[in-house]
């Protein structure tokens, strides 16, 4: 085989997703009233790109054969906090964003160290630091309310040169700074190599302990800036249980579309971000057809249904059983 | 392209009541109908919300409604806010006159309200109304609410007890105004009282669990207001066999079911709020803006309020619907009443 | 041993795991420029020792010497880093990553704190190229390529890594002769360049060919250390097993009369590029072999006739009656009564977690249960019948089947199809990484079926069993049937011959790796 | 990984408490000491009455979480549960609507609503090998979709018949609650099935390695599906009981049972991961969970304090007895 077949089989998953955002977008903005326009595009892309930065932050932990229940509420525990923290001189904002993004990464660590140095299963173990992770940010903002930068905010949730999101731009930044060098990385590498076969990894020297804790914290690294994200579209910070749950639950979805296993070892965060943009469209379908408002969250799921079975055809072609079983 | 602030008062004072006594007064510039309007609503998925967007259907196809609308587009987009507010950016961007909402979050609009403004869209909210001058809220005034309850239960439990306080959701300032209110009233009493706060969440089942525990380890009460969930929390005071006290609480039809026939066994209540039907009114503001009359920046949405011993049914309450049924779905002074059957029944006609 | 310092040296290593003592003071020396073989039954503790030489395993006592120095590695990457390289019998590759990716794993080329992937593509084509596998592409996924080219994989690995000390545990237990012999150049020419070798295998005559000393371990404990060439097998095998030893394979009986009914038949069988219009027939009474080089369709046939393949073309006929076996559970059922062993008895025979007792009633449960329900006096009855019959060595029926040696875990294996009374059994390489002892058990056993009455096809991927077992040898190549040898036409040379279709225009170079 | 089996102080011990699983062992000392602790704030959480209380608001989590337990064993999890309990509870008491004949049937009605959305599951984890995970996430969001649609339509009935209060509240047995008998049963029901059936069995070895059950002739995908219809059936039926004790049905019913399920399957010592794990286990699961809400719900511990000493608590108890064998 060429080259290049390889790596289109590595990026099948990714492609996959992408496909599926490209035409959900193209049936949305084609019967937008307002069109394929800049306005559209930047609504999309900032309610897209919070989803992206969850989903990314789930694909960290997924590859490692993990799951993180609690991504939802760190973005919810770090919007809390920015809603405290992001405001005043450009200098007081600074220091206010970092400080959100190393609770992030200190929430992250402290679901890594639970998972592998307390060797618990990823699921209760995550439920559990969400649980407590959300009574914190409730603790921050019994309700809501709090401020931010309102320059800052407008400037990354708006445009750039007047077309492109400004959030996009932010999406792009985060995956060079920190997705790539992280999968590029011998840490990064850990995390997939744990995640494929953990025993395997062990045996050939791999520093599997570090991999996937680097994974977890980073995970809550990147769902603190989804929540910082979130600050800056609301200008508020808001501890709503169910909005963190949809989240965590969402991101989920959005790594499945995205071509990531939920198996381990397999799978991109490019994958999961356009899994999170094409998973977020079927939502925004709804603007264009004429749907009876009861029947809106019907026509959800069923979407929704439909495009969790696709990856099933491949099933069809399937021709020796025994692959059912991985 | 934002409002003319003006003197008051309203197009139709009483139903366009403002808010206090320093309320603005908005007079958009009048547009030619027949207007595009939307609904954004936020969560969907129970009784309440099921209830609201029927009542806005119903009301927007009421005849001497539906012939000012073009168009009446209602899309529920969840829990999650950004999603509601990319909702209200489309309605904007899509060209829509006004846009009613039911806010996930009252703080969280800002940038929507400034492009609403710049556009010269109308913003109306509603039910969960939003942190600002610069939009039209409908308001339920929820402090107001706590300090009925809070009213009720001094006038009835004369001298002072044991109270139970079933809360809503955490972190939401409804169930914050409503808890100030409450405890500002019983404070201000002069008499003596230990109030047991537990968490219901607005929902039946939780408040009952929490409403049984809160009886096995630290009741009886003398008196008990519950924010929602109220039929669940009569229920468990029924299967612990905890004697009926005076109660003030919301307008679940099951709630005012079991508030006249116990009664007289000392279930005295105070059920009050207001219903779904209040999109109606936010329709109504909207309609009224768009056409270019006076309304107030903040209205003030009277509360449906049925007392003992006034609880009537057919008319308060309706013993053969749903115990979900919320009741107290009537403005007479905004010329909105609807029947239970014709909410309810919406859609089935239509199909 | 010629007076060299030993480059490594274990003293009194111990290990138990709960009550099981895996090694009992072991003591082994190796030196610089040879070949060290270590033979044991299965359990005598081989792989635990190796387990410790590289890091994996933390004995509870004794000491380590490399170069005269004391070590102690508290991960597998510390002993790489010493020089320590060991090829696990249960492979170490990660499936999900590239060939090259695993190459590299445990240490990979850098460029600017990023792993360097050009770099780490040289390294991996180079390292390929040395263990005699350039027909492996570097970007292609370990989850893709069989076993035999993934313990090449794993060969290039160790290689990759630079060893001043190389362990193979079992490495060429999936191969196939060719493959082994370019494994052996590579091995000889580390020797010369003054590798310190150690080499674990159950087959004989590969320590023959390869090993300068020989170590035979029984019970955790080093019994005896030789030169190679100075005792005969008879000899070494009495010191591994600790008894007498004569006769590996049992007496062939009579050739069933080729007029007799086949039980199992198929005609022009076709299954996706694997299987090539295959004919052919096993009779009630019969042990046939299926031969040829690895991945040359006979793990697919065996699959096909299981119900285990899709879109399969032609026919099979059971008893001369055509029939459509859609599932494994069809072909189990009473009027097929089909049972395989498979191949990977870890990831497909057994469950490991769970007891002997449930795994060995697993395929049987639908006879031992009435409405549903586990009659356990049944089950009890037949398990002590199996337990007796295959003679399984195990402390107990309830702890976990994964607690058994290999080839007691290969027993329990075959002992759940017995419990169905199978007419038809299909084994898939059930030998492999067994030691001679239990070898030999299976042999008779599977001799003692075939007289009973059942119709037996037994693909192995060693030659001398195939020659010692069957009563006819198909040789498949390249998804068809190359040639039948019968009686005694089943010779070395005839199966290496057609194996490598060597009277065809052909070549076999790389074939292996054709999946 | 390989397991380690107990050895040593284990073998000791009389037969019954050896064969109890230490973790299942720990998880009934922590809730002894839960309403020790709990009785050092109000002598009432040793009461009698308290506890009935509590076994009888568990029993609802339990039979949902017997159906969870099912599927964790097969290595799968059923993320549709709070739709799956709400659908049964709704579609029970819109049975009930259509006279005594609808009355007569509302709970097997309901108790199918759920067998459907399980046998959807079914269909896409078994046939079309869609992780579990998220196919049950989108039959959840549909189940929403139809009930929401159910609810805005036909002027839905959603009071619980005589017979659904009976089961949820009533008393068979003097001072026992129906629900705690009817959670009984179905627990001794799982037990036996889990333990002395076939069906059982193969749900074991599925979850330990389902490649090696089909091969072993087991027709894995029908054991899988059937294992969701029962999940999706207990849910409802869940539902159903829970729609008895409040006497009415409600939308948002399920959403408080899906993580406290999956919590108390995982904290009674069931592997996440399938194939191991003991029914008594999740009974365990089940009582620490309800009384640990329970007792901070009425220290009116302020919501945020609850949910962190929740997390806190399990993890804690998890660090205790749930912790995976160290690998080397
Ligand atoms: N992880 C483990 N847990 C428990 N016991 C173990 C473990 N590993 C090895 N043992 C025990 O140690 C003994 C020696 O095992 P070892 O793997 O070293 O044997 P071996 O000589 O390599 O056998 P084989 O020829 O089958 O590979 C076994 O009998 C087994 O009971
Ligand atoms: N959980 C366990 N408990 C006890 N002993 C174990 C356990 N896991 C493995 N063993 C022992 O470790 C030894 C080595 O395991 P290994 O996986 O190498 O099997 P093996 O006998 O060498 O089979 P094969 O050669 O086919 O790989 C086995 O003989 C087995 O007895
Ligand atoms: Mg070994
Ligand atoms: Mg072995």
């Amino acid at each position: 085989m060429k080259d290049w077949r390889y790596w289109l089989a590595e990026q099948r998953g990714t492609l996959l997703a992408l496909g599926i955002f490209i035409v959900m977008f193209a049936i949305y903005s084609a019967n937008h009233p307002a069109g394929f326009s800049a306005n559209v595009v930047q609504t999309a892309a900032n309610k897209g790109v919070l989803l992206a930065f969850v989903a990314m932050a789930q694909t960290l932990v997924v590859i490692t054969a993990g799951i993180d229940l609690s991504v939802g509420m760190i973005f919810l525990l770090t919007n809390c906090l920015a809603s405290w923290l992001v405001v005043g001189t450009p200098m007081q904002t600074a220091v206010g964003v970092v400080a959100v993004l190393v609770v992030g990464l200190l929430c992250g660590a402290i679901n890594g160290a639970i998972v592998i140095y307390g060797r618990l299963q990823p699921i209760v173990a995550t439920i559990a630091t969400g649980a407590v992770y959300y009574g914190i940010g409730l603790l921050l903002r019994p309700f809501p309310g709090g401020s931010v930068n309102e320059d800052l905010a407008d400037a990354l949730t708006g445009r750039v040169f007047g077309v492109v999101p400004a959030s996009l731009v932010v999406l792009l930044a985060v995956v060079l700074v920190v997705w790539v060098p992280f999968s590029r990385s011998v840490l990064g590498r850990a995390a997939y190599a744990a995640g494929s076969s953990e025993t395997a990894a062990y045996m050939s020297g791999v520093p599997i302990r570090r991999g996937k804790f680097a994974a977890y914290a980073l995970a809550g690294l990147l769902a603190a800036i989804g929540g910082l994200f979130l600050t800056f579209f609301t200008y508020t910070g808001e501890a709503a249980y169910a909005s963190g749950n949809a989240y965590t639950l969402f991101s989920i979805a959005a790594v499945v579309l995205g071509g990531v296993s939920l198996f381990g070892g397999k799978g991109s965060a490019i994958g999961a971000i356009f899994g999170a943009l094409a998973f977020r469209t079927i939502g925004d379908l709804l603007f264009v057809f004429d749907f009876d408002p009861l029947w809106q969250p019907l026509f959800q799921g069923v979407i929704l249904l439909v495009a969790v079975s696709l990856g099933a055809f491949a099933l069809f072609r399937v021709r020796n059983r025994l692959e059912w079983f991985l | 392209a934002g409002p003319e602030v003006v003197k008051g008062p309203a197009a139709e004072p009483d139903c366009f009541a403002p808010w206090a006594a320093d309320t603005q007064f908005f007079k958009f510039p009048k547009k030619d109908g027949p207007y595009r309007i939307a609904l954004a609503n936020g969560y969907i998925a129970n009784t309440w919300r099921i209830q609201m967007v029927q009542t806005a259907k119903a009301y927007a196809a009421q005849a001497d409604v539906a012939k000012k609308l073009k168009e009446f587009k209602v899309v529920s987009t969840g829990e999650d806010v950004p999603a509601q507010i990319s909702a209200i950016n489309n309605f904007i961007d899509s060209g829509f006159d006004a846009i009613v909402v039911n806010a996930q979050n009252p703080t969280a609009f800002g940038p929507v309200i400034k492009r609403a403004k710049e556009a010269g869209v109308v913003l109306v909210a509603f039910d969960n109304i939003l942190d600002t001058k610069d939009a039209i809220n409908v308001n339920v005034d929820q402090k107001g609410l706590g300090a009925l309850w809070g009213k009720w239960l001094v006038s009835h439990v004369p001298n002072g007890g044991k109270v139970l306080e079933v809360r809503g959701v955490a972190g939401t300032s409804v169930d914050t105004d409503r808890h100030a209110g409450i405890h500002e009233v019983l404070d201000g009493s002069g008499k003596k009282w230990a109030v047991t706060e537990v968490v219901g969440k607005w929902d039946d089942g939780v408040a009952q669990k929490a409403t049984a525990d809160a009886i096995a380890t630290n009741g009886p009460f003398d008196g008990i207001t519950g924010q929602g969930g109220d039929t669940g929390i009569v229920q468990a005071m029924m299967d612990a066999k905890h004697p009926f006290v005076p109660f003030g609480g919301e307008t679940e039809n099951g709630f005012r079911k079991f508030c006249s026939a116990h009664a007289a066994d000392g279930l005295k209540c105070s059920s009050a709020g207001t219903g779904p039907a209040q999109v109606a009114v936010a329709i109504k503001t909207a309609i009224a803006a768009l056409e270019g009359n006076v309304v107030p920046q903040s209205v003030k949405l009277p509360l449906a309020i049925v007392e003992d011993p006034n609880f009537k049914a057919g008319q308060d309450f309706f013993p053969d619907q749903s115990d979900n049924f919320f009741v107290g779905n009537s403005f007479p002074t905004c010329g909105i009443n609807f029947t239970a059957q014709e909410i309810m029944g919406q859609t089935k006609e239509n199909k | 041993m010629d007076g060299a310092v030993p480059l490594l040296r274990v003293e009194g290593i111990s290990k138990r795991y709960g009550g099981v003592r895996a090694l009992e003071k072991a003591d082994l020396s190796v030196s610089a420029g040879s070949i060290h073989a270590i033979l044991g039954e299965n359990g005598a503790g081989k792989s635990t020792l190796i387990k410790v030489m590289a890091g994996v395993v933390a004995p509870d006592e004794g000491r380590m010497m490399l170069d005269g120095r004391e070590v102690t590695f508290a991960s597998p990457g510390a002993a790489n880093r010493a020089g320590i390289v060991c090829i696990f019998q249960e492979l170490s590759l990660i499936p999900e990553l590239s060939v090259a990716d695993n190459i590299v794993i445990s240490d990979p080329p850098k460029r600017f704190g990023m792993i360097d992937r050009k770099a780490q593509r040289r390294i991996a084509e180079d390292a390929l190229a040395r263990a005699g596998a350039a027909d492996i592409h570097p970007l292609a996924l370990v989850k893709d390529l069989p076993l035999s080219r993934r313990q090449m994989v794993e060969i290039a690995k160790a290689l990759a890594r630079k060893p001043r000390i190389l362990i193979l545990d079992e490495a060429t237990s999936a191969l196939t002769a060719a493959d082994v012999s370019r494994i052996f150049e590579v091995l000889k020419r580390l020797r010369s360049e003054g590798l310190a070798l150690l080499y674990i295998s159950h087959r004989m005559n590969e320590i023959a060919e390869l090993a300068d000393q020989c170590t035979v371990f029984r019970n955790g404990r080093n019994v005896a250390s030789y030169k190679a060439g100075s005792k005969s097998d008879n000899e070494v095998v009495e010191l591994m097993i600790g008894r007498e030893y004569s006769h590996i394979f049992p007496p062939k009986p009579a050739a069933v009369p080729a007029t007799a009914a086949p039980r199992l038949e198929a005609r022009k069988l076709s299954w996706a590029d694997r299987l090539d219009n295959i004919s052919l027939t096993v009779r009630a009474g019969e042990v046939v072999g299926l031969g040829g080089l690895d991945g040359q369709g006979q793990r697919e046939l065996l699959l096909a006739f299981f119900g285990v393949l899709r879109g399969l073309s032609g026919q099979i006929l059971i008893d001369g009656k055509p029939v459509a076996i859609a599932s494994p559970s069809a072909a189990r059922d009473d009027g097929i009564g089909m049972a395989l062993i498979p191949e990977d008895r870890k990831t497909e025979g057994l469950m490991l977690p769970m007891t002997v007792r449930e795994n060995l009633s697993f395929a049987a449960l639908d006879r031992l249960s009435r409405g549903g329900i586990i009659d356990r006096t049944a089950e009890q009855r037949l398990i002590d019948d199996m337990v007796g019959l295959l003679a399984i060595k195990t402390a107990g029926l309830d702890i976990p089947v994964g607690a058994l040696s290999g080839g007691n875990q290969q027993k329990v294996v075959i002992a759940k199809w017995l419990m169905r009374q199978p007419r038809i059994i299909l084994l898939n390489d059930p030998t492999r990484g067994i030691d001679v002892g239990t070898k030999q058990e299976l042999y008779q056993l599977m001799r003692k079926l075939a007289d009973s009455g059942a119709a037996i096809l037994f693909y192995s991927t060693d030659y001398d069993e195939l020659i010692g077992c069957c009563d006819r040898v198909l040789v498949l190549y390249d998804g068809a049937v190359k040639r039948e040898l019968v009686g005694a036409e089943i010779t070395e040379r005839a199966l290496i011959s057609s194996a490598l279709n060597i009277d065809g225009k052909e070549s076999p170079v790389g074939l292996g790796a054709s999946a | 990984m390989s397991e380690t089996t107990l050895g040593g102080i284990a073998g000791r011990m009389p037969k019954f408490i050896r064969r109890a699983d230490p973790a299942v062992l720990t998880a009934f000392a922590c809730i002894v000491m839960l309403l020790l602790l709990g009785s050092l704030y109000s002598r009432s959480f040793l009461s009698p009455e308290y506890l009935l209380q509590q076994l009888k608001v568990a029993s609802f989590l339990g039979v949902i979480a017997t159906g969870m337990m099912l599927v964790v064993l097969l290595g799968q999890i059923d993320l549709s549960v709070p739709w799956s309990v709400a659908a049964g509870a709704m579609m029970a008491c819109a049975a009930a609507a259509y006279g005594p004949v609808g009355v007569a049937l509302a709970i097997p009605f309901g108790i199918l609503c759920g067998v459907l959305i399980g046998v959807v599951n079914g269909i896409g984890v078994a046939y079309l090998r869609i992780p579990s995970m998220i196919i049950t996430l989108a039959t959840n969001a549909v189940a929403q979709g139809l009930m929401v649609v159910y609810t805005g339509g036909f002027s839905p009935q959603d009071s619980a018949t005589g017979a659904m209060r009976y089961l949820a509240t009533g008393f068979a047995i003097p001072a026992v609650p129906n629900a705690v008998i009817i959670w009984a049963l179905i627990g001794a029901a799982m037990v036996f099935v889990l333990t002395r059936t076939a069906f059982g069995r193969t749900v074991y070895g599925i979850g330990n390695r389902e490649r090696a059950a089909y091969l072993s002739g087991i027709d894995t995908r029908r054991v899988v599906m059937i294992a969701f219809a029962v999940s999706g059936g207990l849910s409802a039926f869940g539902g159903v009981l829970l729609a008895g004790y409040a006497s009415k049905a409600a939308q948002s019913m399920g959403d408080a049972y899906l993580l406290p399920s999956i919590a108390a399957v995982v904290l009674g010592g069931t592997s996440i991961l399938g194939g191991r794990g003991s029914y008594l286990g999740t009974v365990a699961g089940v009582i620490l969970i309800t009384l640990l809400q329970s007792i901070l719900s009425v220290m009116q511990m302020p919501e945020a304090g609850r949910q962190i000493i929740y997390g806190v608590v399990i993890v804690a108890m998890l660090l205790l007895y749930g912790r995976a064998p160290a690998s080397r």
